[in-house]
């Protein structure tokens, strides 16, 4: 097994080298943007940047991590060897290959097109075709979970399947579905423009591919932090899960609301009219069910765990919880950020309150507590609670570890609180500078210093993790391997098929997408656009 | 120790009510979603303005332009065009396909006496041509042929070329050997043209020269590359775009920044582009 | 129970959203208005003489700018406020977006598409309208002005045009 | 990672925990009231403060469509 061990570590620490690179860059973004960073940096150099935090963070990370995790999730949680090994390792040097040969592009100048694309900017080729080739690494990781998963079940013919590798297939399930409209959009309109073939693109249509995959693309991020709500943080605390069925219900309802939403991303734009966006924004409130009833079913676990370790009255649970622990500590941080980025979403999603925040620094506080915060803090978790595993050594003090996750939760909150009063004041997003001498940006100048100050905490807090992981490979041995995933209230005996397989909500996904695409994808083929010039940055 | 014995499901009984239910709900959701996105609101909102329920609901469905919620009044209004290129697909088709021969007889035939075989122009008055971006000589042979832009000489040069002649002219001179970005004259500009050229001028509203000017930026199409380049032509264009007496640059972006640089600065950018010790 | 919550959840969101759709009027700029970008600058509304604010003889006031690498034209806007503001926008390049700030005027401006605003301007008040989506290089330097000034000071000449030098 | 196994009881990563029945049964009674009222109140929160902004930003900034 140590092989299984090598693939997962082999995954998880370029992510994570990914993850160190781009809070660094990052960092120097937010100096660069502040009024202390004037006339740093040309924007040449700027948004090369913003393209390589990007790229590092939305897709080397979390493919690279997600991937990592599944193979450890489909080892551990089926308690099985992992089918087709051969394969998880071809699939992790072809997404290397994808990385090296989009880092290049970006690195020599070549692809400051920022990690959304937008056509008709055009990037060097090869940046657009290390990309696919992440993503088909990715789709060789679906197929092995989904026979896993199959395998699994023909072995143990009526039992329910564990539900930490039933939320990695759904999420695997989900993934593929994401990825037909980035795909499409890249291989029918912007390779064929990067390549020099055509000469126009249709810019509402790429938009619209692209939206397909940009929120859906979200929750494939999300849902490992959600995996360890579900299946790691309760065992952590000391009690069990609260409920298995609200778990598969959650990763269902992930799979088959977060496709049909993507134009929640495009309410602003022209292209489309108010009735498929109104739709779409009805389905997008449904998006929050599955993470409300999250909320309430882990709060209720730890609330099991806090009564057992004596914790009395409404509240008194809370202080008898073993906060000490990183899984809970990170957890309740997760929460708190969960809290305030759900609060910006529901405004983003507001249909016409969307003008208010769009593409303001609203929306970047809201995506990056969302993902940066309460998702990547449960990375952080994940890794501190499977590293003993893999490595079969373990933490001499957790002190480090859970400096790391306060320093992470408080440079998070520093950075995005400030964005959140900046974007209602109307500070917009993706500029390289700002001129301070403007009376209205001048009055921004503090609060955007004071997000630069949490940036700084984020990257010590990062520099920090990476320290932590780095620091157990050197540590003792290993003595006990204590469980890893909690046992429900109601362990399940028999699930219905639907919450033990995925064909019934394929089938719903496949509705969901006609009503809610065809439409505004169709208007495109029946009345093309205009097309744009393609203009070639290199 | 709760006993996690598994027994076997019985997938029919147990799954025809999830099944059922969970389509209900989904399929009923995306109604009730088409029911209001589609019927109620346009038609209430088109009625609070007099717009009729069908023009409401083909507005809301981007059938016809337009608000469901506000009259439309479209008034389509004359204009007269600073440059009349129009940059098609075929044409940067053609552009990239032009016959370099044919360009290269034109050239020697129309061009070569103030503009050199290869684009080394041989007065300070004359702009380079070597490596020069096809679709900007396209653009600015275009522009003399249709009285866009005047100049003495090449007014008429230009409208002695055929619109294919001048593709032919634009891609030869393109496929010429690129200039270069001068280090020795960067090297020695003061910093605030260095700063102007990279970083714009926030206060002024003036984006960076290079974020348009270098070759590959990706600004509009016929953006010159600036390297290289004669130091008086630049001059003598850019107070021709401040007064005004060329304004062949579609959407002013030219005019509008050469009316707030001073002459010092105009020197400075002048000398920065300048050509050179080759 | 909870699973009670959570409805009433969703549905106090829609509801404010059908509210507020039912009520004031309010939609996403959602104008599916096709426009050749490649000749925007040859003829009609978008030619360049053409931009900028016009009062029409039904005293409608519509304002037409161009957002293009990188800047917008005009460069400043001058509207009236506590009156109804038509704002349409186009791009003869690449995707640009814009918004006013302390407003909720806020829209893409897609190549191929009029980006098209009602609005209300609810205070005077001098106001930016930046470039808010990544454009190209140059993205950070592209802005305009919004002059916002009181009914009795938006003074339009006789041809219905009005420009903040003017006022 | 131990593969010879078959059922998740004997796995090390989903083993039974040392939680006893009884312990369980009786905090199961008042669980999950405490989780109920703190979700509800952060909802609650979430929902005022969405209000808040609608109603002291979106409003007063004027009608847009």
């Amino acid at each position: 097994m140590r092989n299984a061990e090598r693939l997962c570590l082999a995954h998880f620490w370029v992510a994570f080298a990914a993850f160190l690179f781009a809070c660094a860059i990052g960092t120097w973004q937010m100096w660069v943007r502040s009024p202390l960073g004037a006339n740093v940096g040309t924007p040449g150099q700027y948004f090369m940047s913003v393209t390589a935090h990007g790229v590092s963070m939305a897709y080397v990370l979390t493919t690279f991590f997600i991937m990592g995790f599944g193979y450890f999730v489909a080892v551990t949680a089926l308690n099985r060897a992992l089918p087709g090994k051969l394969w998880a390792w071809a699939a992790y040097w072809v997404a290397l290959l994808g990385v090296v040969l989009t880092v290049i592009p970006i690195a020599t100048g070549q692809a400051s097109v920022l990690f959304t694309f937008y056509p008709p900017l055009t990037a060097s080729v090869w940046f657009y075709i290390g990309l696919v080739l992440v993503v088909a690494a990715s789709w060789i990781w679906c197929v092995l979970m989904l026979i896993a998963m199959t395998q699994w079940k023909r072995e143990n013919p009526g039992r329910p399947v564990p539900l930490a590798m039933f939320a990695t297939v759904a999420n695997a399930v989900m993934w593929l579905w994401t990825t037909v409209g980035v795909a499409v959009e890249l291989v029918f309109q912007v390779i064929p423009a990067a390549m020099g073939l055509v000469q126009t693109i249709d810019v509402g249509l790429a938009r619209t591919l692209f939206s397909w995959t940009l929120h859906a693309i979200v929750y494939f991020w999300l849902i490992p932090a959600y995996i360890a709500f579900y299946t790691m943080a309760p065992r952590a605390a000391g009690g069990r899960l609260y409920s298995d069925t609200m778990g598969r219900l959650t990763f269902i309802l992930f799979l088959i609301y977060s496709l049909p939403v993507g134009m929640h991303h495009l309410l602003m734009d022209p292209e489309h009219g108010n009735a498929t966006k109104f739709i779409q924004v009805l389905l997008t409130a449904f998006v929050a069910v599955p993470t409300l009833l999250t909320i309430f079913t882990i709060t209720a676990s730890l609330e099991i765990a806090g009564r057992l370790r004596g914790g009395r009255g409404i509240f008194g649970w809370i202080a008898s919880l073993p906060w000490e622990r990183p899984m809970v500590l990170a957890t309740g941080l997760s929460f708190v950020m969960l809290g305030f980025g759900g609060f910006g979403g529901i405004v983003n999603m507001g249909y016409g309150m969307n003008a208010m925040v769009h593409n303001t620094s609203w929306v970047t506080a809201h995506f990056h507590l969302i993902f940066g915060g309460s998702v990547v803090i449960m990375y952080f978790a994940i890794a501190y609670a499977i590293w003993p595993r893999l490595t079969g050594r373990e933490y001499k003090t957790l002190g480090p570890l859970r400096l790391q996750l306060w320093l992470w939760f408080i440079g998070m909150m520093v950075m995005t609180l400030p964005w959140h009063w900046l974007g209602l004041q109307g500070q917009w997003r993706r500029v390289a500078n700002f001129n301070y001498a403007d009376p209205i940006i001048a009055a921004w100048g503090p609060w955007v210093v004071v997000s630069f100050a949490g940036g700084i905490i984020l990257l010590a807090s990062a520099v920090l993790f990476v320290a932590n992981l780095a620091a157990l490979h050197r540590s003792p041995a290993l003595g006990i391997v204590r469980p890893l995933y909690a046992l429900a209230v109601h362990p399940p005996l028999r699930v219905p098929a639907a919450l033990n397989g995925f064909a019934l909500w394929n089938v719903l996904v496949l509705v969901l997408m006609i009503a809610a695409y065809g439409y505004p994808i169709a208007q495109f083929l029946i009345d093309p656009s205009p097309g744009a010039i393609v203009h070639r940055v290199r | 120790m709760p006993d996690i014995t598994p027994r076997p499901s019985e997938p029919h009984v147990l799954d025809q009510p999830w099944r059922m239910w969970s389509s209900v709900a989904v399929v009923g959701i995306l109604l009730s979603g088409i029911l209001l996105g589609v019927l109620v609101i346009p038609i209430v909102q088109g009625r609070s303005v007099g717009i009729d329920a069908y023009t409401a609901i083909c507005r809301a469905l981007g059938i016809l332009p337009g608000s469901p919620a506000q009259p439309q009044s479209p008034t389509p209004l004359p204009g007269i065009p600073v440059s009349q290129v129009t940059w098609t697909s075929d044409l940067l088709q053609i552009l990239a396909r032009a016959d370099v021969r044919r360009g290269h007889a034109k050239v020697q035939e129309v061009c070569v006496a103030c503009h050199g075989e290869k684009g080394e122009s041989i007065g300070v008055e004359f702009p380079h041509l070597a490596g020069q971006s096809g679709a900007a000589i396209y653009k600015q042979l275009f522009d003399y042929r249709t009285g866009s832009r005047a100049h003495p000489m090449m007014t008429d040069v230009a409208k002695a070329l055929d619109e294919a002649a001048i593709a032919d002219v634009a891609a030869y001179y393109a496929g010429q050997p690129q200039r270069n970005p001068n280090l020795v004259t960067m090297a020695e500009s003061p910093p605030a043209i260095v700063q102007l050229v990279e970083l714009g001028d926030p206060k002024r509203n003036i984006a960076p020269c290079s974020s348009c000017h270098r070759a590959g930026a990706g600004g509009p199409i016929e953006t010159p590359v600036l390297a290289e380049q004669r130091a008086e032509y630049i001059v003598q264009q850019l107070k021709l775009y401040a007064s005004g007496k060329r304004r062949n640059d579609v959407y002013a972006r030219m005019r509008t920044i050469a009316a707030q640089l001073t002459d010092e600065e105009i020197r400075g950018l002048a000398f920065y582009y300048r050509a050179g010790f080759r | 129970m909870w699973s009670f919550g959570v409805g009433i959840f969703v549905a106090a969101s829609l509801s404010m959203i059908l509210f507020t759709a039912f009520t004031i009027s309010v939609n996403p700029p959602s104008n599916v208005e096709r426009l050749d970008p490649k000749t925007l600058h040859l003829s009609g509304e978008f030619a360049e003489h053409n931009l900028g604010t016009t009062v029409g003889s039904d005293g409608s006031v519509t304002v037409r700018a161009i957002a293009t690498q990188f800047m917008f034209l005009p460069r400043c806007i001058v509207v009236p406020a506590n009156r109804r503001v038509t704002l349409r926008f186009a791009s003869p390049d690449v995707i640009h977006g814009l918004l006013i700030t302390g407003t909720n005027v806020n829209t893409m401006v897609v190549p191929g598409f009029v980006s098209q605003v009602h609005t209300e301007f609810t205070r005077a008040g001098d106001l930016l309208m930046p470039c808010h989506e990544y454009c190209g290089l140059g993205h950070s330097g592209m802005w305009a002005n919004v002059q916002v000034v009181a009914q009795d000071e938006f003074k339009p000449g006789p041809d219905g045009r009005i420009s903040c030098a003017q006022r | 990672m131990q593969s010879n196994t078959s059922s998740a009881a004997d796995s090390p990563f989903e083993a039974a925990d040392d939680i006893d029945e009884t312990a369980l049964a009786s905090v199961m009674r008042s669980v999950p009231l405490g989780a109920a009222v703190l979700a509800g109140t952060a909802v609650a929160l979430l929902v005022l403060g969405y209000l808040a902004v609608y109603l002291l930003v979106f409003i007063p900034r004027g009608t847009v469509g």
